[in-house]
């Protein structure tokens, strides 16, 4: 568990240009941030960053846990629950192997619940090149549960998905927030979870 | 390394070059003027004739093929371990002159072996070596040419370069190794008179400082098209 | 299972599934040893001169065919950025991707090999020296290609580059191996030659997880 | 200009962009032509002899190189979809891309072969037989690649499996294209396999389109 | 121009599951048609079989113009402006250089005033994969509107782009249907134009 995120004076750039600077923000274990702003704004790169996928051009970002702070970018990623752009789900796999697959990468426990959950219990042996996109999105989503990690990032997390979809997201946000998680999320929609957001 | 790092800034070097390029290309012309009269003005070598001229312009041009793929490696080096954003221009600047010198050399060796061996080409290990460098600048540049990021570009390259680098010693002797099991073509190795010594080492420096020249416009220019590609960029965003 | 093997075995999976890498490189291989018969003509004392140099060359292509896939699906679809964020590092990562590539392909055409060499009328003691090459060798070509593929995993034209970076490295491989199935035609001890190749193969196979985990990273943060 | 030749030019532009695909099936030519003889040897007879054959399949070779996406890259990004509902009939479409193809890779790889001919020692007048056989053959690689490329184009591994359906259709291409080199060798008259050469990539030429284009078809509904 | 598009009974089938059956519906001159329905349902498919590159597993579909009914598919598909799932467009070349393109193709006119309409009209000599991915959405609009066709086919429309986007592409879908033309958007979304709806 983490008891808080903490970004300090953050700064970004992309190829020479700079796309934010100054940022400062901090997010308490249980809260929700979501971050807004217009197309090509940074809200992606902003995750990226904080995944330590991009080296910030500026500034630090603090994880404070049990064992004290520390802002190693190697240790934040194995708190890290993904939830991209893309699905990272292989066509030729069927929707079962994969979340095993991800399981045993993650030493997650591979819950059969979580199918149920997202509502895919079904399509369990179905090849991922059959689903559509919102089905691919809620495989997706039965990974980030398995993860099972404190810091969920999530980019455009409500992207594809039908109401019933966008419902149950919301749900699971609300849950991963309860039992004392942390969500930040990409988004052009509001989360819903009481939260506070952030604007780039 | 301080002093360094000072011109190594791309402002600054835009300065610095300033000033030294009149100079090199102004001593450029002198060695190579000097370089081939001295030159032309030998007498005829007794076992090759007139075409010993070629020499002048042959083992200059394939000495500096080498010398420039070590300055990509050194560049490449000075960009991973301290990323410094001139070696990454530098390097890339380099590559189309070592290539361009490469091919001279291959030119002018080929127009020489013609009435030297009878043949354009040879399997010599010595030429075979000389093909797979060609085949490594036009890897390196291909790689800088094909990523758009031009940040992720850099250091993809700079990588490239120096694995090739590790693998130059091995090809080299492998090359070595591969022909030695064959029967060869030896390439005539007397050891020169001071008469085609002296034009000869003229002509090296000529070509060093020929290259240094074209190596300091060809950063100019990179750096001149880099800003007015991030301008672009900025005023679109 | 450790996650090191869970990704081996994910990607030797998908690499069966999708067509089978292993089955398509071994066509291709059999293909190219075939088609230079057919342009060289059919005398039989010419093709066993230029059979060691031909299949190997033909079993490097070969090889080369399936790898730029080796780290381009996975980031492209996003499940790099996931593997990223796993516990397994990079360097495993890429050993684990070299190591299904190697199994998939050069393996799989040094397997092949001794049926080829029948096509370009090899002698035995020669046709054991091609086996005992491909199978020192092919490490070295999964190895120095994974850290070409790594460098190219970001371009949609990967495969046309990667050759391109690749081939020169990898003359070595194939001076030695070709050049051990000469000196056995030449009935020479082909030892040197092969020891030549087994110390390439291991210095590549050794450098190659980090290289190719650096670059990888390297490309996460584009 | 015309829907055609806009068709033709942006497809000339984007291969000369992305890194130029000319350049680099040239560079992978001239690879292959420089790592056979460092596998087969530094014998120049022995060169001469195979040299024919080792060019031809070489050209092939890099032709296919980028093949795979002359319909993929369109359809990935949906393109395709939008060049199908433009006035331009997909048969034009395909056409138009196959000489896309042959300009930046067939016609290009036929002037370096002179230049590679050297490393090989052929005779002028083999030489000229080499060049004069690959301006005739190579339409006929474009022409089977683009059938094979629009079949394959919605796999993502489309790469791996084309050179099997395509090398196949394509050996007599090399049978004849090679064969008139080794008799000009022979000093004998190779005017009869390169008209047949000529006849063969005049029929797959006048093909392809239609099947290119009913193939492409079917993938747009799947 | 179009007077209507009449579906009558189509059935779509993907590998061997059907889809949907006995699908009727019409549009007439001015009218859009909202396709809406969960993940998975076939929306995506509809619009393909009306473009003509499914063919209905059975049905058919009618355009009625000045010059009579048909019900060709190829006929039809020079009727149909497209704005898909994936936006069609090359990292290397400029805004610019696309929309000629697409002009020249679609024989339209390279209409200067497309990119300003869009908000596009400071990125013109932009290569493409500097834009973030509601800006391609835009020129995939900028496109869309100098293709000049009268029947819109809208694969979710508001998808990636910011509420100023969102807001445009209103805006232009009444414009378009204002003046005659027909659009069927499929979309989880509401359109906003006072549209009939059809859920899968
Ligand atoms: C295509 C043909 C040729 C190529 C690619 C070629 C390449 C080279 C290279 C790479 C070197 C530098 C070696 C080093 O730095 O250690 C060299 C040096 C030299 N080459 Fe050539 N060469 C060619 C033809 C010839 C011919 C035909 C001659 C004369 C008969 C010749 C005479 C020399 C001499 C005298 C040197 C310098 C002396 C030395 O370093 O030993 N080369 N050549
Ligand atoms: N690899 C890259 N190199 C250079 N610039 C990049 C790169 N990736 C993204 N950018 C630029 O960085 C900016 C921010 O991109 P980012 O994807 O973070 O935006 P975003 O807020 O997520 O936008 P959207 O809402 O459209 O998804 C964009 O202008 C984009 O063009
Ligand atoms: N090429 C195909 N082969 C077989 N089945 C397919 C194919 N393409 C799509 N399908 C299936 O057809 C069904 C409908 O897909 P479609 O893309 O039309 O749905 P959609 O309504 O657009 O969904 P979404 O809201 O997620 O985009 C899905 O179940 C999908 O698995
Ligand atoms: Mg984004
Ligand atoms: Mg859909």
């Amino acid at each position: 568990m983490i008891s808080s995120l903490t970004a300090e004076r953050l700064a970004c750039a992309r190829g020479d240009r700079k796309l934010f600077e100054n940022l400062s923000f901090r997010v308490r274990a249980g809260q929700a941030l979501a971050v807004e702003g217009a197309n090509g704004s940074g809200k992606t790169s902003l995750l990226r960053l904080i995944a330590g996928f991009l080296p910030p051009a500026a500034g630090r970002l603090i994880v404070q846990d049990a064992s004290g702070d520390s802002d190693d970018a190697d240790e934040r990623g194995k708190k890290i629950g993904w939830l991209g752009h893309h699905d990272g789900l292989k066509p030729q796999l069927t929707v079962q192997e994969q979340l095993t697959f991800w399981a045993a990468l993650y030493r997650g426990t591979v819950n059969t619940g979580a199918l149920a959950q997202v509502g895919l219990a079904r399509q369990a042996d179905l090849p991922c090149r059959y689903l559509s996109a919102g089905q691919k999105r809620r495989l997706a989503l039965a990974r980030l549960l398995m993860s099972n990690r404190p810091l969920w990032l999530l980019d455009e997390p409500f992207a594809a998905l039908d109401t019933a979809g966008q419902a149950l997201m919301a749900q699971l946000m609300a849950l991963h927030c309860g039992q004392g998680g942390i969500i930040i999320a990409a988004t052009h929609d509001p989360l819903g979870l009481g939260n506070e957001s952030l604007k780039l | 390394m301080n002093w360094l790092f000072r011109y190594a800034n791309p402002h600054n070097f835009m300065r610095l070059s300033n000033v030294l390029l009149p100079i090199t290309v102004v001593a450029t012309v002198l060695c190579l003027g000097v370089g081939l009269y001295l030159g032309f003005t030998a007498p005829p070598d007794y076992q090759q004739g007139r075409t010993v001229l070629i020499m002048f312009i042959h083992v200059p041009a394939v000495t500096v093929a080498e010398l420039a793929y070590g300055a990509i490696v050194v560049c490449s080096l000075l960009s991973i371990v301290w990323r410094h954003p001139l070696s990454d221009i530098a390097g890339r600047a380099a590559a189309p002159l070592g290539a361009m010198f490469t091919v001279l050399g291959m030119i002018t060796g080929a127009l020489w072996g013609r009435p030297m061996w009878g043949t354009f080409w040879a399997w010599d290990p010595r030429l075979t070596s000389f093909l797979l460098l060609l085949f490594l600048y036009i890897g390196y540049m291909a790689l800088w040419n094909a990523i758009e990021d031009e940040v992720r570009a850099a250091r993809a390259a700079a990588m490239l370069a120096l694995v090739g680098a590790v693998n130059i010693p091995i090809i080299k002797f492998s090359v070595e190794w591969w022909s030695s099991l064959h029967q060869g073509e030896s390439i005539v190795s007397g050891k020169l008179a001071p008469v085609f010594l002296a034009p000869l080492l003229i002509m090296m420096l000529g070509y060093a400082l020929l290259f240094a020249s074209l190596w300091m416009l060809r950063i100019r220019t990179v750096i001149l098209e880099r800003r007015a590609r991030s301008l672009m960029q900025r005023s679109a965003a | 299972m450790s996650p090191f093997l869970t990704l081996l075995a994910r990607d030797i999976r998908l690499a069966s599934r999708s067509g089978g890498s292993a089955f398509l490189a071994l066509s291709f291989f059999a293909l190219v040893a075939t088609l230079v018969p057919l342009g060289v003509g059919a005398d039989l004392r010419l093709l066993a001169r230029v059979g060691g140099g031909v299949l190997w060359v033909g079993a490097v292509l070969a090889a080369l065919l399936s790898l730029d896939r080796l780290f381009q699906g996975d980031f492209e679809d996003g499940s790099l950025d996931l593997i990223a964020l796993s516990p397994l590092p990079l360097e495993l990562t890429a050993l684990a991707k070299m190591l299904a590539h190697w199994l998939s392909t050069g393996a799989a055409l040094t397997l092949l090999s001794p049926l080829l060499a029948l096509l370009f009328n090899l002698t035995p003691a020669a046709t054991l020296t091609l086996f005992l090459s491909l199978l020192l060798g092919t490490p070295a070509v999964s190895a120095v290609g994974a850290i070409g593929a790594s460098l190219t995993l970001s371009l949609k034209r990967g495969g046309l580059i990667l050759p391109l970076i690749i081939l020169p490295l990898l003359s070595p491989a194939v001076i030695f191996g070709a050049g051990a199935v000469s000196l056995t035609l030449d009935r020479l001890a082909p030892g040197g030659a092969l020891g030549l190749l087994a110390a390439f193969s291991a210095g590549a196979v050794l450098l190659s997880p980090f290289a190719a985990a650096a670059s990888v990273r390297l490309n996460l943060g584009g």
